[in-house]
């Protein structure tokens, strides 16, 4: 990558990535002002928002000052005059997790933010029409949670009970 | 007596159309599978989905529109089929009829687009100051050298 | 005396293979392209691998005039009642042919969101196997079809179109039990 | 299945109550909340930060003029199982939402269960159209993380692969799109190239598509012996059938009436929308990850990027024209520049012993059986990384535990979000609009559901 320019506000921790991508460590109420000056620094796509549930890894590395909590929201930022990428990763609570939606910054982030409430349950405050958008309606549990079974139907052959 | 014969084809020709229409009514009748068809197979077909919003019971009056002109001039080919069997005969005097008949037509036809009757109405093209494109002609190249930036 | 219920006798008998045969040569599928299999349909209905050849190079886009349902790839839970509707709206006599392992078995994906098998929402007649099965794999599962079409009983008999039931929970086969049309969400 | 007991009203409800997906479908007028209606209706916001103003609709029926209809999911133009909903004023299209998830197959689910060694079977059946792209987007992220070194000869095959990969994707859209618009002898022109590709990855790989080729670490087999001339007929077969397609369709005037100036989308619009690919190109953004941030060896190949002008459906039906004609110019280069080599890396974590070692020594067959069962650790961390597919960027985003599965496995689907675009663009248009508008994007619903 080149320059790794984009500055930051205070207050946000930041660290270096895998291949030098920047990561930003926002807390819930930095989250959205963060965004809205990465938009005006020059970023003008935001890539990807998906949520991560952190239930067995817990203790994953993040730099000091972060408390770990169980999800995760990360929003990949694409900035094409400047050919850079930029992740934040916002640590989203525990049980029920809440973060302010980016649809007023970013319109093509409302899909996904769906996606992360229909799959993770994550609540995004402000979202235009956070419904289901993969699951059928009526389902119940979010399945990408860790504590969601997977749903798996015993393989004739492999664990289900013999004949004897 | 002379004249009763002539009539004669119609007479099959009216046997025959009674004939048809009864055989196929009475073989479907015999043939058809005999399962009242279900609920599923009467609620209409909207991509596999039922409804629930139920369809309007007012549509746009164009689409009556179109069906109007398309049943006129539908009407006009009837005419035509006539002249076809006996054109040989009638020489220039049914040539010139027929030209006299289509013109009309067509006036009328002309008169209706000149309406707006088929146009449906303002569409969201881009279509001002768009000079004609071909496939290459739209696009710009950007080799690594030039590389400009977004 | 509707086709169903003709008796088998001397007199009717060259009138049924008549039927048959002529059933057998012009089935049209609806295309029911769900997923990479889809794909594999096309490219056989493409010009390589021709399905005219049968008779089937139409492929009707609405159940009313099709009689072979390909189910070409995997059938999620969200699906499963479409898929129930549009073969509810299919004309008789009609044949199912499920393509693929996603769509026979559930295939690589054994979790919540794939029905384990279309079987559990409408009967099927032929299954391809394959992922996806290639396109002699899927002719040659359309021509097993027609033999059963030319052999096969003239109106189809069997269980009325109520398939089989797979029990999640015991995973076995428990035919004869009404259709699960939303397997529901497993616990 | 009538079920004789339930009378028949009660059996209409039934079915309507099974096939429809309640909060997720378009509602009436008056019943949709401003906002939902603002971003139904396609207003995008202005990068300049102007408030999203759904008054700002500029013609409206009242709703009992209006038709609510399904282009549901199994039609023939949406491209495998799209539902459109779409309120219609006689035949103007005055709202879209497409409902999606008729494909959910849960891979992410699927992939947190799957070792790295078989996660590339999974990718692979994302985006149907392009599973060597899928599976090279994965094999990087996981060759980040583990930070290994993948050989030359491996890096050039892999670029071969998806760039032939690229080409086979654009004929299938050719196909299509010419089969949505009525000529549907291109269809036929489209799938007979496509087996010519379709041959050389079943030579190569054993598999017409799903080719579990591209693995973390390199290529799963070495290209057949005589693949260069195969790959030059196929080169030069496509490139001259390429003016056969341009002289089929571009000259025709209902071909043109339905392209030209239908759909168009500004470059801002489509910025605030994510919308990345050939749908963002034809708006004049020149943004192609093969140039913009190179990966493998896209900076040492000559190829240009196609950009539109208009960013209306005839720009993105040009651009993936001659985005063919570019790819087979790099797959040419690559025939010239394919260094030898070993084409996977040596580097024992990742790569099983070869076979013929396995029967000689105890610790190949022990190292052999460890990594097939279990699979190799990747160490903890998380990494995205993004590759260009032919709709657009797809990002493969990784978190790893130091197990040998991944702990969250998350792919970004370029047609997802290329897709949302679809209320803006079809917001006027008249109803044959909407199918060349969906047919343009060219979404794969495997992709966008994931």
């Amino acid at each position: 990558m080149i320059s790794l320019s984009p500055t930051a506000p205070p207050g946000v921790i930041t660290s270096e990535g895998l291949a030098a991508d920047l990561c930003c460590f926002p807390t819930p109420d930095q989250y959205f002002a963060l965004i809205s000056s990465f938009r005006d620094d020059g970023f003008e796509m935001c890539v990807d928002v998906c949520g991560v549930d952190y239930l067995e890894h817990f203790d994953r590395w993040l730099p000091d000052g972060v408390a770990p909590s169980r999800f995760e929201v990360v929003v990949n930022l694409l900035s094409l005059s400047k050919k850079q990428r930029v992740r934040v990763r916002v640590q989203a609570g525990n049980d029920s997790p809440e973060v302010d939606s980016l649809f007023t910054l970013y319109p093509g982030t409302e899909a996904m933010e769906r996606e992360a409430f229909d799959l993770l349950g994550i609540l995004f405050t402000n979202h235009p029409d956070l419904t289901r958008i993969l699951m059928p309606e009526e389902w119940e549990g979010h399945p990408l949670r860790k504590d969601y079974g997977a749903g798996r139907v015993p393989v004739q052959f492999k664990e289900s009970p013999g004949p004897r | 007596m002379m004249s009763v014969d002539q009539y004669l084809p119609i007479l099959g020709l009216l046997i025959l159309g009674v004939l048809f229409g009864a055989g196929s009514l009475v073989m479907s009748a015999m043939l058809a599978p005999r399962k009242r068809p279900s609920d599923a197979k009467l609620a209409p077909y909207e991509c596999g989905i039922v409804p629930e919003i139920e369809p309007p019971a007012r549509f746009p009056v164009r689409f009556y529109l179109v069906a109007m002109i398309f049943v006129i001039f539908d009407i006009e080919v009837v005419f035509l089929y006539p002249f076809a069997v006996v054109f040989r005969q009638l020489g220039v005097f049914g040539l010139v009829e027929i030209l006299t008949f289509s013109v009309t037509v067509f006036g009328a036809l002309l008169f209706l687009v000149s309406e707006g009757a088929l146009s449906w109405g303002p569409v969201k093209h881009l279509v001002a100051g768009m000079p004609s494109r071909t496939s290459s002609s739209t696009i710009v190249r950007i080799n690594s050298d030039s590389d400009q930036a977004a | 005396m509707a086709l169903e219920d003709l008796q088998h006798n001397f007199l009717t008998g060259p009138i049924e293979d008549l039927v048959r045969w002529a059933r057998r040569a012009s089935v049209w599928p609806a295309s029911f392209g769900l997923a990479c299999c889809a794909i594999e349909m096309m490219a056989t209905g493409g010009a390589d691998f021709d399905l005219a050849r049968y008779g089937m190079e139409v492929f009707r886009n609405s159940p009313r005039q099709a009689d072979l349902m390909i189910v070409a790839g995997r059938v999620s839970q969200k699906m499963a009642p479409v898929l129930r509707q549009v073969y509810d709206q299919m004309m008789e006599p009609k044949w199912v042919i499920s393509m693929g392992v996603c769509a026979s078995t559930g295939g690589l994906f054994n979790n919540y969101a794939i029905v384990q098998g279309v079987d559990q929402i409408v009967p099927v007649d032929v299954y391809a196997p394959g992922c996806p099965p290639s396109p002699e794999t899927l002719m040659h599962a359309i021509l097993t079809l027609h033999e059963q079409i030319r052999t096969g009983e003239i109106m189809k008999r069997r269980s009325e179109g109520r398939p089989v039931h797979v029990d999640p929970t015991q995973g076995l086969w428990t035919p004869e039990v009404p259709v699960a049309v939303r397997v529901g969400t497993p616990k | 299945m009538s079920d004789p007991t339930i009378r028949t009203a009660e059996r209409i409800e039934l079915l309507t109550a099974e096939t429809s997906e309640g909060a997720q479908e378009l509602q009436r007028r008056e019943s949709t909340p401003t906002n939902e209606l603002g971003r139904e209706v396609g207003a995008v916001l202005r990068l300049d930060g102007l408030t999203l103003d759904p008054t700002s609709v500029d013609f409206d029926r009242r709703d009992d003029e209006t038709m609510i209809i399904n282009m549901g999911p199994s039609h023939p133009s949406t491209h495998g199982v799209l539902r459109l909903m779409l309120e219609l004023d006689g035949e103007f299209v005055l709202r879209t939402k497409p409902v999606i998830g008729y494909l959910h197959t849960g891979m992410e689910k699927t992939g947190e269960e799957l070792s790295y060694i078989q996660g590339a079977t999974n990718v692979t059946r994302m985006d149907y159209l392009s599973p060597v792209i899928n599976e090279l987007c994965f094999s990087m992220a996981v060759e980040k993380l583990l930070d290994i070194e993948v050989p030359a000869r491996a890096v050039w095959i892999r670029m071969l692969m998806s760039e032939l990969n690229r080409i086979s994707s654009h004929l299938v859209w050719m196909a299509t799109n010419g089969m949505d618009l009525g000529a549907s002898s291109m269809m036929i022109y489209g799938l007979r190239e496509r087996e010519l590709i379709l041959a050389l990855f079943e030579k190569t790989a054993g598999l017409r598509l799903n080719l579990n080729y591209v693995r973390p670490g390199g290529v799963a087999a070495d290209l057949p012996d005589g693949w260069q001339d195969d790959v030059l007929v196929i080169c030069d077969t496509i490139f001259a059938r390429t003016f056969e397609y341009d002289e089929l369709l571009t000259g025709q005037p209902i071909f043109r009436n339905r392209m030209i100036g239908v759909a168009p989308l500004t470059a801002e619009e489509a910025l605030a929308l994510g919308v990345t690919g050939p749908l963002l190109r034809s708006t004049g953004v020149a943004w192609d990850l093969r140039r913009a941030m190179p990966y493998l060896a896209y900076d040492e190949v000559d190829f240009d990027v196609i950009v539109g002008t208009y960013g209306d459906n005839f720009d993105r039906y040009a651009i993936r024209l001659n985005e063919i004609r570019e790819s087979i110019r790099i797959v040419r280069q690559c025939i010239e520049k394919m260094p030898s080599g070993d084409y996977r890396s040596q580097d024992s974590k990742v790569t099983p012993p070869p076979r013929a070692r396995i029967g000689e020594s105890m610790e190949a067959l022990i190292h052999h059986f460890k990594l097939f069962t279990e699979g190799f650790h990747v160490p903890a961390g998380e990494v995205y990384s993004a590759v260009e597919s032919p709709r657009g960027e797809i990002g493969c985003y990784i978190v790893s535990d130091g197990g040998p599965k991944p702990y969250r496995l998350h792919v970004r689907g370029p047609s997802f979000v290329n897709l949302q675009a679809v209320s803006l663009l079809m917001r006027g248009g008249s109803m044959s609009d909407t199918i060349t508008v969906i047919s343009t994007i060219d979404p794969v619903m495997g992709e966008v559901d994931r």
